[in-house]
């Protein structure tokens, strides 16, 4: 069974390494303060006890005030996952740093969750759009496109 | 006096025999070698996952048919799987059965169809095609007599499946088990051994494990490259830790690797059915869980090996009847990751190659 | 050795040239369907239908035309709308079957055939008066009972509106 | 050495006829007028024929790869879908016939007529049965080598003048490939030639005591790949490899223009049969049946061999196709003429039995260099099982070789 690690032992794992990077947690979510995002993965990626050497999936909900991003993580050695949300503030232009530089696999997620959500992601290798074509006026999967948030 | 040559940029466009589906690679060829490359996709976009935001959860079945149109039962599956871990329902015993069983005879049928189509790329002129879809139309036939549907099937609901299978159901299957190792072996026969096809993609199109593992490649190309990762068997769902079978690896991770998983996991998946039906016992087919269903507010992400790799639906619930976000991890689009290793340096009629034996499905590519 | 491996192939393709073809001659033998076959006429029955519009409201494609009036002056408890206007659009009907599936009552089935084709979208929509006319051979599909009676739409005789029900 | 046109071929009945018909009280029809009709009429009946076999050719084609892919193939129009052929032909005549912007009008317009010229021409010095055939030229085999390679030429104008990228591609592998394709096939058809002494079909075919296929198989077996290249069927059949770059050099052509090709392509295989019956399997020689059905036989033998081939097996990749050429059959080839050379010397008008121990001789060689061959390319061609985990649902060890 791919063991789902709780927030108590990444927590115990992280905040020693790197100071508040945990904002907080519950259950198997733990929550990230948008800046130390990229931290937290590399340190995830390259700490011999979290191993996390798979990206599953990075998904993006817009909670209206707030993007939500959630990386699904997990390790083929150890054979245990872990999930890591962070929230993006601002409608205009939300950014948050790429972790294409720690999984490539995040390459064609990130472009897609910039294409369809809007969330910018800094020193992404070639941030264009993917699905759709390159003059389309703004981001679908917003709650407010073309119709009012609920 | 060095000969002047010049890079020609070539469209293997939208509208190419062997693209599988509306995909566009803008390859800038030396000659006839691969010096670049850019995968062009975004034609077959529905916005499934916005049009997922409108419907109920139950008829949102009908639109996960329709994401990798080659294999919508283990669409089924893995959509109803993560509705049913929010809404914390338990399918009995029966209907995980069934959907086992529907489950793994879809992944023959996907497979086969790579490997019929995979031979048409190498240039075999629809032989093996042929040979493969006469099987795939039995599994089709099987399909239609458990759930009426021959491609887009909608089988199954949140709690189980819709109806049990028919008497006449379990006749077929019995007899397609007891051919289909057979006609396996034909295969094999026709194709493993075949000098040409062993010259055209052993050592072509190598994926090693760590950049397969780092590019988040799932599925047979994952395990063709040496990668020991199948959810069937590292976070067993539904029933798999009742049957035993193998998982099948590569050691080079090259085209013939990716060829020779498929070939055995189409065996192992025979053993998975032909287990299930003996281990299947009579009860109810269907959890008590309403047609309108309204899941707690909360997320959850659910996984299932399907042919093509790691299918999973990230639901995110706010208590209505609809889901709030519905996010589909797709094998095929992540699989393009490393689309660019595997295939510059390579010639053209490679490329065409690798492309099939990656066997990716537009339709889960664009959602 | 060089060859050894074709030589199987060739083996194989030989074998194949003398096994009767799979394919069958579509226009002059039909195709034989399974009982449960999702097929595109739907089976619609006036005397069990109350007009309630739950398949209406269950499609996805909200393509069920349904309008209904009061039956008589004084509704009682139990007593059916008068369905007007019930036009299925099967220009966009994606043939799911969750309709049939919503349908308390059993009046909404699965037709058996998939030969509809017309020239123009809107001769696609089946008015009320064709659902009526038309001989009922609904498909099994979703409806255990007709497959316990063993009923085949291809070669059974139409059903009427009473030995359809749960 | 026959005369060119032998005295009682079909030609000079016909010209004989022509030279003493006149009716009473006109003048006989000039002698250059009868020479021209004559002519003219020989050439007509061998075009037709070969094109309407060709048709029919495309119809046995298309049932008979359907019944390798286990379905039935074309059955609709007329009996059995006989009439396939002409339905074919009219469509393709009333097709319109477009012409893309980006082309070269006249080098577009020329390349189908010079591609379906030599295909045909290669007919006039195959002996069709005992005395039947368009001309005995004394240089036949040269004659019809010289003709192939004019196809090249015309496959490469069709691919620079569409103007499309995946016809230029075509071209260019064309070119590559028929050429590299030519020496092999001329080097193993030196064997045959070289045991008749002479160069003209209707001498090889009466100088065959033992047919060329049991005496030469490595001639044989080269001529039959490199043939197989030329006229750019499976598995060279990158040309116009459908799954790569699209149709190759006929993708911009359309209507009779694409028809045009389409029947020279098949014209090919129908030639090469022909030429490979003439030469290996003693052409119309036949013991009881008349001589033209002996030599339809074969050629039926041979398309069916071509068919088959294309049936099963895939395509070969282009560099793979030359290193085929260049390291394989060309050194085979020059084994095989070596080989007959020392032969001829040492019998030089061979009995029955003679032929025999050149047969024995050829054979051996012949096996012996194929298993030389595969065993240079022995890693390459070695199959691989997949291993299987052995992870269980809870172990986690990361298995793999790298």
């Amino acid at each position: 069974m791919t063991v789902s690690l709780t927030g108590e032992d990444v927590q115990a794992r992280v905040v020693g390494a790197i100071q508040g990077s945990i904002e907080s947690w519950n259950g198997s979510d733990v929550w990230v303060p948008s800046g130390f995002l990229h931290e937290v993965c590399k340190f995830a990626k390259e700490d011999p006890e979290l191993g996390m050497d798979f990206l599953v999936a990075i998904s993006a909900v817009d909670y209206i005030e707030y993007f939500e991003l959630v990386y699904h993580m997990q390790s083929i050695v150890h054979n245990h996952k872990m999930i890591v949300k962070t929230k993006c503030w601002g409608r205009e232009n939300p950014t948050i740093a790429s972790v294409v530089d720690v999984w490539r696999g995040a390459d064609l997620q990130e472009r897609e969750i910039y294409d369809l959500m809007g969330i910018t992601f800094t020193d992404h290798p070639n941030l264009k759009r993917i699905l759709l074509w390159e003059g389309f006026p703004g981001h679908p999967h917003r709650k407010d496109y073309l119709e009012p948030p609920r | 006096m060095p000969i002047r040559t010049e890079p020609v940029t070539v469209n293997i466009g939208p509208q190419h025999p062997s693209t599988h589906g509306v995909f566009r690679l803008r390859v800038t060829f030396d000659g006839e070698v691969v010096q670049d490359l850019e995968p062009v996709f975004g034609y077959l976009h529905r916005g499934s996952e916005k049009l997922a935001e409108e419907r109920t959860y139950s008829q949102v079945v009908t639109l996960t048919d329709r994401l990798d149109y080659v294999a919508s039962m283990s669409n089924n599956l893995a959509y109803v799987r993560s509705v049913e871990k929010l809404a914390g329902v338990r399918p009995p015993d029966r209907a995980m059965y069934l959907r086992v069983i529907s489950a793994e005879l879809q992944r023959i049928a996907s497979h086969l169809v790579a490997t019929g189509f995979l031979l048409q790329d190498l240039g075999a002129f629809g032989t093996p095609l042929m040979y493969c879809f006469r099987e795939r139309e039995r599994i089709l036939d099987l399909f239609e007599m458990l759930c009426g549907a021959r491609v887009t099937f909608s089988y199954m609901r949140v709690g189980g499946v819709f109806q049990d299978a028919p008497g006449e159901f379990w006749i077929a299957l019995d007899k397609f088990l007891g051919d289909m190792p057979h006609y396996i072996d034909e295969y094999e026969q026709l194709l493993s051994g075949n000098e040409i096809l062993l010259t055209r993609t052993k050592d072509v199109g190598v994926l090693t494990s760590e950049t397969a593992m780092d590019c988040s490649i799932t599925g047979p190309v994952l395990r063709a490259s040496g990668v020991d990762w199948d959810l069937r068997k590292v976070d067993p769902y539904e029933i798999y830790d009742r049957i035993d079978f193998d998982v099948p690896l590569g050691t080079v991770g090259d085209n013939y690797d990716r060829y020779l998983m498929r070939i055995e996991e189409m065996r192992q998946s025979l053993r998975i059915v032909s287990e299930c039906v003996k281990q299947i016992s009579s009860g109810p087919v269907k959890a008590d869980v309403p047609w309108l269903v309204r899941p707690p507010v909360g997320d959850a992400y659910d996984h299932v090996e399907g042919p093509k790799g790691e299918l999973g639906f990230y639901l995110v619930s706010d208590g209505g009847i609809a889901p709030y976000r519905c996010k589909i991890r797709s094998p095929s689009l992540i699989n393009l990751t490393a689309v660019k290793d595997m295939l510059v340096g390579g010639k053209l009629s490679d490329m065409i190659v690798t492309m099939g034996s990656i066997d990716i499905n537009m339709g889960e590519v664009d959602r | 050795m060089y060859g050894l491996g074709i030589m199987g192939g060739f083996l194989i393709t030989l074998k194949n040239l003398f096994r009767t073809p799979f394919t069958i001659q579509y226009p002059e033998e039909d195709v034989p369907r399974a009982s449960r076959f999702r097929g595109e006429e739907f089976v619609w029955y006036e005397q069990r239908c109350t007009g309630c519009a739950s398949c209406a409201k269950y499609c996805p494609l909200g393509i069920i035309k349904i309008e209904t009036s009061l039956g008589g002056t004084d509704m009682q408890e139990g007593q059916s709308y008068s369905v007007d206007v019930f036009d299925i659009d099967l220009g966009r009907c994606m043939f799911c079957g969750l309709c049939v599936e919503a349908c308390p009552y059993d009046a909404l089935h699965m037709g058996s055939g998939f030969e509809r084709g017309q020239y123009n979208r809107d001769s696609l929509v089946i008015p009320i008066e064709e659902l009526k006319l038309a001989d009922k051979r609904p498909s099994t599909w979703f409806r255990p009972q007709l497959e316990d009676k063993k009923y085949h739409p291809q070669g059974g005789d139409p059903l009427s509106w009473d030995e359809v029900g749960r | 050495m026959g005369p060119i046109t032998s005295a009682n071929s079909f030609y000079s009945n016909l010209y004989t006829a022509f030279v003493d018909f006149h009716i009473v009280g006109v003048s006989p029809i000039p002698e250059w007028l009868a020479y021209f009709l004559a002519g003219f009429i020989v050439i007509f009946t061998v075009i037709n024929a070969v094109v309407i076999i060709t048709t029919l050719g495309t119809w046995v084609e298309r049932r008979v790869l359907g019944r390798f892919h286990a379905r039935l193939g074309p059955n609709r129009w007329g009996p059995w879908g006989l009439f396939t052929p002409i339905a074919d032909a009219i469509k393709l005549l009333t097709k319109e016939d477009t012409r893309p912007d980006g082309i070269d009008p006249w080098v577009f317009n020329m390349a189908p007529i010079i591609f379906i010229v030599p295909a045909i021409m290669v007919f006039a010095v195959i002996p069709f049965g005992e005395n039947t055939y368009v001309a005995n030229l004394n240089i036949g085999l040269l004659f019809i080598i010289a003709v192939t390679t004019v196809g090249t030429i015309a496959i490469f104008m069709a691919g620079w003048a569409s103007g499309n990228r995946f016809s230029l591609f075509g071209a260019m592998r064309a070119v590559a490939m028929l050429i590299s394709y030519e020496v092999p096939m001329v080097l193993s058809v030196v064997g045959v030639v070289l045991m008749t002494g002479s160069l003209s079909l209707v001498d090889i075919v009466e100088a065959q005591d033992v047919p060329f296929i049991v005496v030469q198989p490595l001639g044989f077996l080269i001529f039959f790949a490199a043939a197989s290249a030329e006229m750019s069927r499976s598995p060279f059949d990158i040309v116009e490899a459908e799954s790569e770059i699209v149709a190759g050099y006929h993708t911009e052509y359309s209507g009779m223009k694409w028809g045009t090709f389409q029947l020279a392509e098949f014209i090919a295989p129908f030639g090469v049969s022909a030429i490979l019956a003439t030469l290996f399997l003693k052409g119309w020689d036949g013991p009881l049946l008349p001589s033209h059905l002996w030599f339809f036989l074969k050629v039926c033998f041979f398309w069916f061999l071509m068919l088959w081939i294309r049936a099963t097996i895939p395509r070969l990749r282009i560099d793979q196709i030359m290193a085929f050429a260049w390291k394989v059959l060309f050194p085979l080839s020059i084994v095989n003429v070596f080989l007959t050379a020392i032969e001829v010397l040492v019998w030089p008008n061979p009995t029955t039995t003679e032929w025999w121990t050149m047969a024995a001789i050829n054979w051996a060689v012949a096996i012996l260099s194929i298993v030389i061959f595969s065993r240079i390319g022995k890693d390459k061609m070695s199959t691989r099982r997949p291993i299987f985990s052995s992870r269980g649902s809870n172990s986690s060890a990361l298995k793999g070789a790298n």
